[in-house]
């Protein structure tokens, strides 16, 4: 239950600190933005990423993973995050290979990581039917009949769906929207008849899509775990993906944070550094003590998730409320305090604003957290 | 007071009668009347109403009539802009010339300036751009480098300035230079009328987060100008520039208004997305934010009225004209950042498929907040000049 | 609908402040509080106010009052609150006094009016019952029987209870806590057979008591308006006060915002004046602006109340509860930016706290008047 | 590891067996044991805990066992702590000597000077009070005038000190005094120990807000103080100074503990003033933010906690220290006015009846929150010192 990465956790985000300012620095997102590439991350840095091992990362070694845990996986997300490398390695191997790990059988689970971990499969989960996350606001069905199932229903905010070989789809097999019962995974191949995917373009560059199920049918084999208690596999998976998008997120706002102290120690005004000006310095102080207690709450959940404790989705719920909410203070500040030049898009730190918005918003905003941490809490 | 009802219902009845049904819904940004020599209109509506307008004086309401204005009193003009934002009628044009420099010639021009360029704002022939911001020097206004050499009648343009919006599509610039080297940084500055059609002239577009590219960098070489265009007096420039400076803090934090293309409010947002239970919206937290956002946004148009009311019963305060511009863009980030809370993704789109134009521009409003705190004065310039002016804090020794 | 005091009121509101600061200093309620005065004001103070017509300042000229219109009482009330004046003006005038106007009949107003103008009859509101504003939440009860009707019930934050002549009591004659009918007010003798009155502590020292009713008995006469009826001109009566306990608190914020900045200005450290400290300017000018933004919203609610439009209760909600907000704001930095002596009993600015928490909170505060605003605006 | 489990069993069945009942709930303003030669105990229980701690040196836990601590490491003291946390025990005593002059003495006292007074403060038999601010000096402590001049192998003291806490109570001072009148303001200064009984010695009390009087001013009218009674070099008082306000600072986020005397938290208060319904809170707005409290709580609590383990694998850093006292007390006072709204007219009873005990205590835990955001270095001072040394911002020209 230590609070600080081990050494070799701490090896591995030197690696992908490493990794990514050579091959994947900001300009690398700006350049995918400006040719609207249609991929949207660049399968070569993806290639390499998975050859290094990033593909297999949480993955057990009995699955070709390398059984690093959570918390090496978000040690390396606080590096991409801090160049915002757009890869599949939230949606394919965090969240949906967690699903798989949490809800598969052993078919299932030797059929699927593997593939992921090397990269040959990518795999998004279809989860969102709302503007914001809610994993039990779910009105897509999936109708038993001979021999399977067949679902309907659209799907939004399906991270990197348009290059995805499979969709997980969480569909309702009995209940209302809103229950936790009555939830089920299944298996889609992208391609199945009665699959559309339309890619939407947001701030933050990044690939996501709306995909949308018309009675596409599956067989029995298709579903992961057991009909109608797939929420709380779900929910733990979800976890899993939260603190490391939380991690990413996290890296973003100390990279937006860091370059802004410097140009407060170079930019002069009427003469005089601007970082001289008390009342920019108690600003970015007060930003530093919000981030250290982020660091805090991140390497608490992490350490709960680690340790298998109870209280763990209740310390994710606070690790991605606070570090969405200091996100928003931070990006906001860095944007303001770079004057003039933070609004042009020139400068990167626009980039860092950009994502955090839509990075807050994934898997649960601040508002999401809270209630959730006060339910869990039991109050 | 039976004077100015009659007033207003007149002018009720004028806008009933002359405003076209199309112009009375929210402007989107491509059909916002600039004016100038290469002024389009997007429909026939819109040059109807703008044609009518100018006719009547209405782009200048409180402009003398000689200069193309209509001749309003100051509660005239309050209630014609009343009972403009009552029909929803937009704006016949939005310009720096209305806004700025109009002003400025009316209070320092010379009469033949006066008769020069007035008319044609008022008429929105010509566009004009403002040069004030230099690359490099941010809120340090009066550090301006950009020269003005004499040259006989004329003066000979040296440098560059940043932030000029729509230096591109703009005929005139009024424009800061400094004619004396050697006087300290406030003096020595000029306030410079020219043509951008002259010779020397280039402007550059950058772009924004926003990805709109409304502002330029624009460069003088050796561009050649009229003593005569000086504005108010040689080297003294700095008295007239801190004037249009407080016109442009006014408009700034009536920006919001008209910025707002998208229409949406935390409200309206909030009934979309979340929904009324039993005429309550069904997150009492959201609420509560949009509650605050809503007497916020009150208190601060209220502000403005107060300011009035108190120049008219002859207690005035210029002292509470300088909270306007720090709290409008402040809010209006708050704002915005509430909207995007409220409504999730479809508040982060930016382009293609999946969201409406307004959700579209919804996401710029919400960048384009990030510039107005900056523009025209930093949030943090306004503190510094409420701590100091209004407040009496005494700076710093040395400084 | 002019957001400016007029030549009268200003008038008036420069007799208030030259009588506080020449009768009733802050160093006043001090000595009241150090002495454990019994009746927690000045008698002789209150007895040169009712002089100077403040006791009838916003009665209708045919019950004895001055006419001067609730934005005359709120001119002076802000004086008032500069000296944190302790004073049955809130209690007595504002509040019953409004509650007469609102639901008494003539022969009621005729009787009781003139003598609360004249400082003879002091009234007190028994409103509340739970620990915050609730003006619905009424648990005690008037049973009807021959003749008039029987009373029981407990009250708290009755003001200036311990030297009322009567209590007006908001009872329950039909319907259910929470319900708005069945609301109804009735004048009660404090001396009466069964009401007990104990003075409560509170931390601004101003008087407040809590009010038992054990089956007081009281004639039909004693019944304010109709049965059933009382909640309407309860509210409006309510209102009255509500803005002008919000003037009252914004005097005080006022104050303590001004000393503090001219301690700003006096105060060394480190051998420089502290308010050259920039960090310390701008936490002052955003105060400032804040200050003006409350005075905006405390006019714009007077006007409408004034001008009778429907919108005045939500304005007189939004100004309450932005002057609340700020009160704690204003407040808070003034002790703080104070430092040492800030904290200390001598210096002032803690009576200015002390009583800020209070007017906070009574007649409804922040978080109340953000949900009656929500809800008169239909959302 | 194994070692340490065991080390935790022993130290819990210990604790078990020796913590009296009455012992294991909040403590009282009243009844907590601050020690010194005026030692008296509230109840037999207090007695029995404080001498049963004592003997096994669990008053200072981690000091040798010689100077009359139990010897623990750094790892075992947390554990020990965490079980005292476990079972709610009271501190067997709290106080100056503990906190702050004991652990400076342990780093820079002389083997005799260990020898005369940490045995002593470990078995609470004199009471320490701190003689740091003068009147006048606020934050800048360092510009002090209280004057110790030389006359043989003494100082006479003269001067006087301010929120000298508990001075009137206290047995001993630890004091900072200038001995080099014309040395730079930093330098010059000795920490100097010192009989409070000595002649010329007077305490003065001062009431606070809360209607407290643990501070007092404390003047010395040609004390005499042997030259040894310095701690440390003289002249080097200052190194020792800062030293002492870092163990202040670190005690400081933790007196939100301590300090909260009357037990309530923002969810204890919700839960009996707006209550539960279906399980949650029957107020949302509220509900969040008792959550947003708890998170920052808890972020502050684990922070303290990452600081030890981060040294622990050799990547510690100081910086993170320094956060501690001004998130600590800053949040302190967020949560002392959340309880406010919550609890309405319940958290504001100042005496008398309709109140409990807890009740009354709960309205002066909001006031003292208010005294520790500004004493042990103000806020302002801690983001001061956090832009700097951690940050590295630049100093203003000619400061």
């Amino acid at each position: 239950m230590s609070l600080v990465f081990n050494e070799e956790q701490r090896s591995l985000k030197d690696t992908a600190r490493g990794f990514v300012q050579a091959n994947s620095p900001v300009e690398s997102l700006r350049k995918l933005r400006d040719s609207q590439d249609s991929v949207g991350f660049s399968r070569d840095v993806w290639g390499q990423m998975v050859e290094l091992g990033w593909g297999g990362i949480i993955f057990p070694e009995a699955y070709g993973g390398f059984d690093f845990g959570v918390k090496g996986l978000a040690a390396c997300m606080e590096e991409f995050g801090r160049t915002l490398l757009p890869s599949p390695l939230l949606s394919s191997v965090a969240l949906s290979g967690s699903v798989i790990l949490q809800a598969g059988n052993e078919t299932q689970k030797q059929e699927l990581l593997s593939s992921i971990a090397s990269g040959e499969l990518l795999v998004s989960l279809a989860l969102e039917e709302g503007v914001r996350h809610n994993p039990v606001a779910i009105s897509t069905t999936a109708v038993r009949n001979e021999g399977g199932y067949t679902i309907s229903g659209s799907k939004t905010l399906v991270m990197d769906a348009h290059v995805a070989d499979q969709l997980i789809v969480v569909a309702r097999t009995a209940g209302q929207p809103g229950d936790h019962d009555g939830i089920s995974l299944f298996l889609v191949d992208a391609g199945a008849k009665g699959v559309m995917i339309s890619k939407t373009h947001l701030a933050d560059s990044r690939n996501y899509a709306r995909v949308t199920f018309d009675k596409v049918a599956v067989s029995d084999s298709a579903l992961l775990g057991e009909a109608g208690q797939g929420f709380a596999p779900l929910d733990r998976a979800l976890d899993v993906a939260r603190i490391c998008l939380a991690a990413e997120l996290f890296g973003g706002v100390q990279e937006a944070f860091e370059r802004t102290v410097e140009y407060l120690k170079e930019r002069k005004q009427f003469g005089v550094l601007i970082g001289t000006f008390q009342g920019l310095q108690h600003r970015c102080a007060h930003m530093y003590t919000e981030i250290q207690l982020c660091k805090s709450l991140m390497m608490d959940a992490l350490s709960a998730l680690e340790a298998g404790k109870e209280k763990a989705p209740a310390l994710i719920s606070a690790a991605k409320a606070k570090i969405s909410e200091t996100a928003e203070l931070v990006t906001n500040e860095a944007v303001q305090l770079h004057g003039g030049i933070g609004v042009t898009d020139e400068l990167e730190i626009g980039f860092f604003m950009k994502r955090a918005r839509v990075a807050q918003l994934l898997l649960g905003d601040a508002h999401f957290h809270y209630d959730r941490y006060a339910r869990l809490e039991g109050f | 007071m039976s004077d100015l009802t009659t007033f207003r219902q007149e002018i009720r009845d004028w806008l009933n009668d002359n405003c076209p049904e199309s112009m009375r819904t929210p402007v989107t940004q491509e059909e916002q009347i600039w004016g100038g020599r290469n002024l389009r209109f997007p429909t026939e509506d819109a040059k109807l109403w703008f044609d009518r307008c100018v006719e009547k004086g209405y782009c200048v309401p409180d402009w003398p009539e000689e200069y193309g204005g209509a001749g309003f009193s100051a509660k005239e003009t309050r209630i014609f802009k009343e009972e403009m934002a009552r029909l929803n009628c937009r704006a016949p044009q939005v310009n720096l010339g209305i806004w700025m420099v109009g002003p400025a010639i009316l209070e320092f021009g010379t009469e033949e300036q006066k008769r020069e360029h007035l008319p044609k704002i008022a008429r929105g022939e010509i566009r004009w751009c403002q040069g004030y911001s230099e690359p490099g020097a941010g809120s340090d206004l009066a550090g301006l480098q950009c020269k003005a050499e004499s040259d006989g009648d004329d003066y000979i343009i040296n440098g560059s300035k940043i932030w000029t919006s729509y230096a591109d599509h703009s005929d005139w610039i009024y424009c800061l230079v400094r004619t004396d080297p050697d006087a300290p940084k406030h003096e020595g500055i000029t306030f410079l009328l020219f043509d951008m059609a002259s010779e020397g002239v280039d402007a550059k577009p950058i772009e924004l987060i926003t990805g709109e590219t409304h502002f330029c960098q624009t460069f003088f070489d050796n561009v050649r100008v009229p003593k005569k265009n000086a504005l108010g007096v040689e080297n003294k420039g700095w008295t007239v520039a801190k004037r249009v400076l407080q016109f442009e803090r006014n408009m700034m934090s009536d920006m919001e208004a008209s910025a707002n293309t998208s229409g949406t409010t935390p409200r309206s947002a909030a009934i979309e997305h979340i929904g009324l239970v039993d005429g309550k919206l069904a997150d009492p937290v959201f609420r509560q934010s949009v509650v605050r956002h809503e007497i916020q946004k009150r208190a601060l148009d209220k502000t403005q009225q107060r300011m009035a009311d108190e120049f008219a019963q002859g207690v005035g305060d210029m002292s509470v004209a300088m909270i306007l511009k720090y709290v409008g863009t402040e809010e209006e980030k708050r704002k915005y950042e509430l909207i995007l809370k409220i409504a999730g993704e479809q508040a982060l789109g930016w382009s293609g498929e999946g969201f409406s134009d307004a959700e579209l521009q919804l996401t710029r409003d919400w960048l384009a907040s990030k510039t107005h705190s900056i523009a025209g004065g930093t949030s943090e310039i306004q503190l510094n000049i409420i701590a100091k002016r209004v407040l009496g804090l005494p700076d710093a020794a040395g400084k």
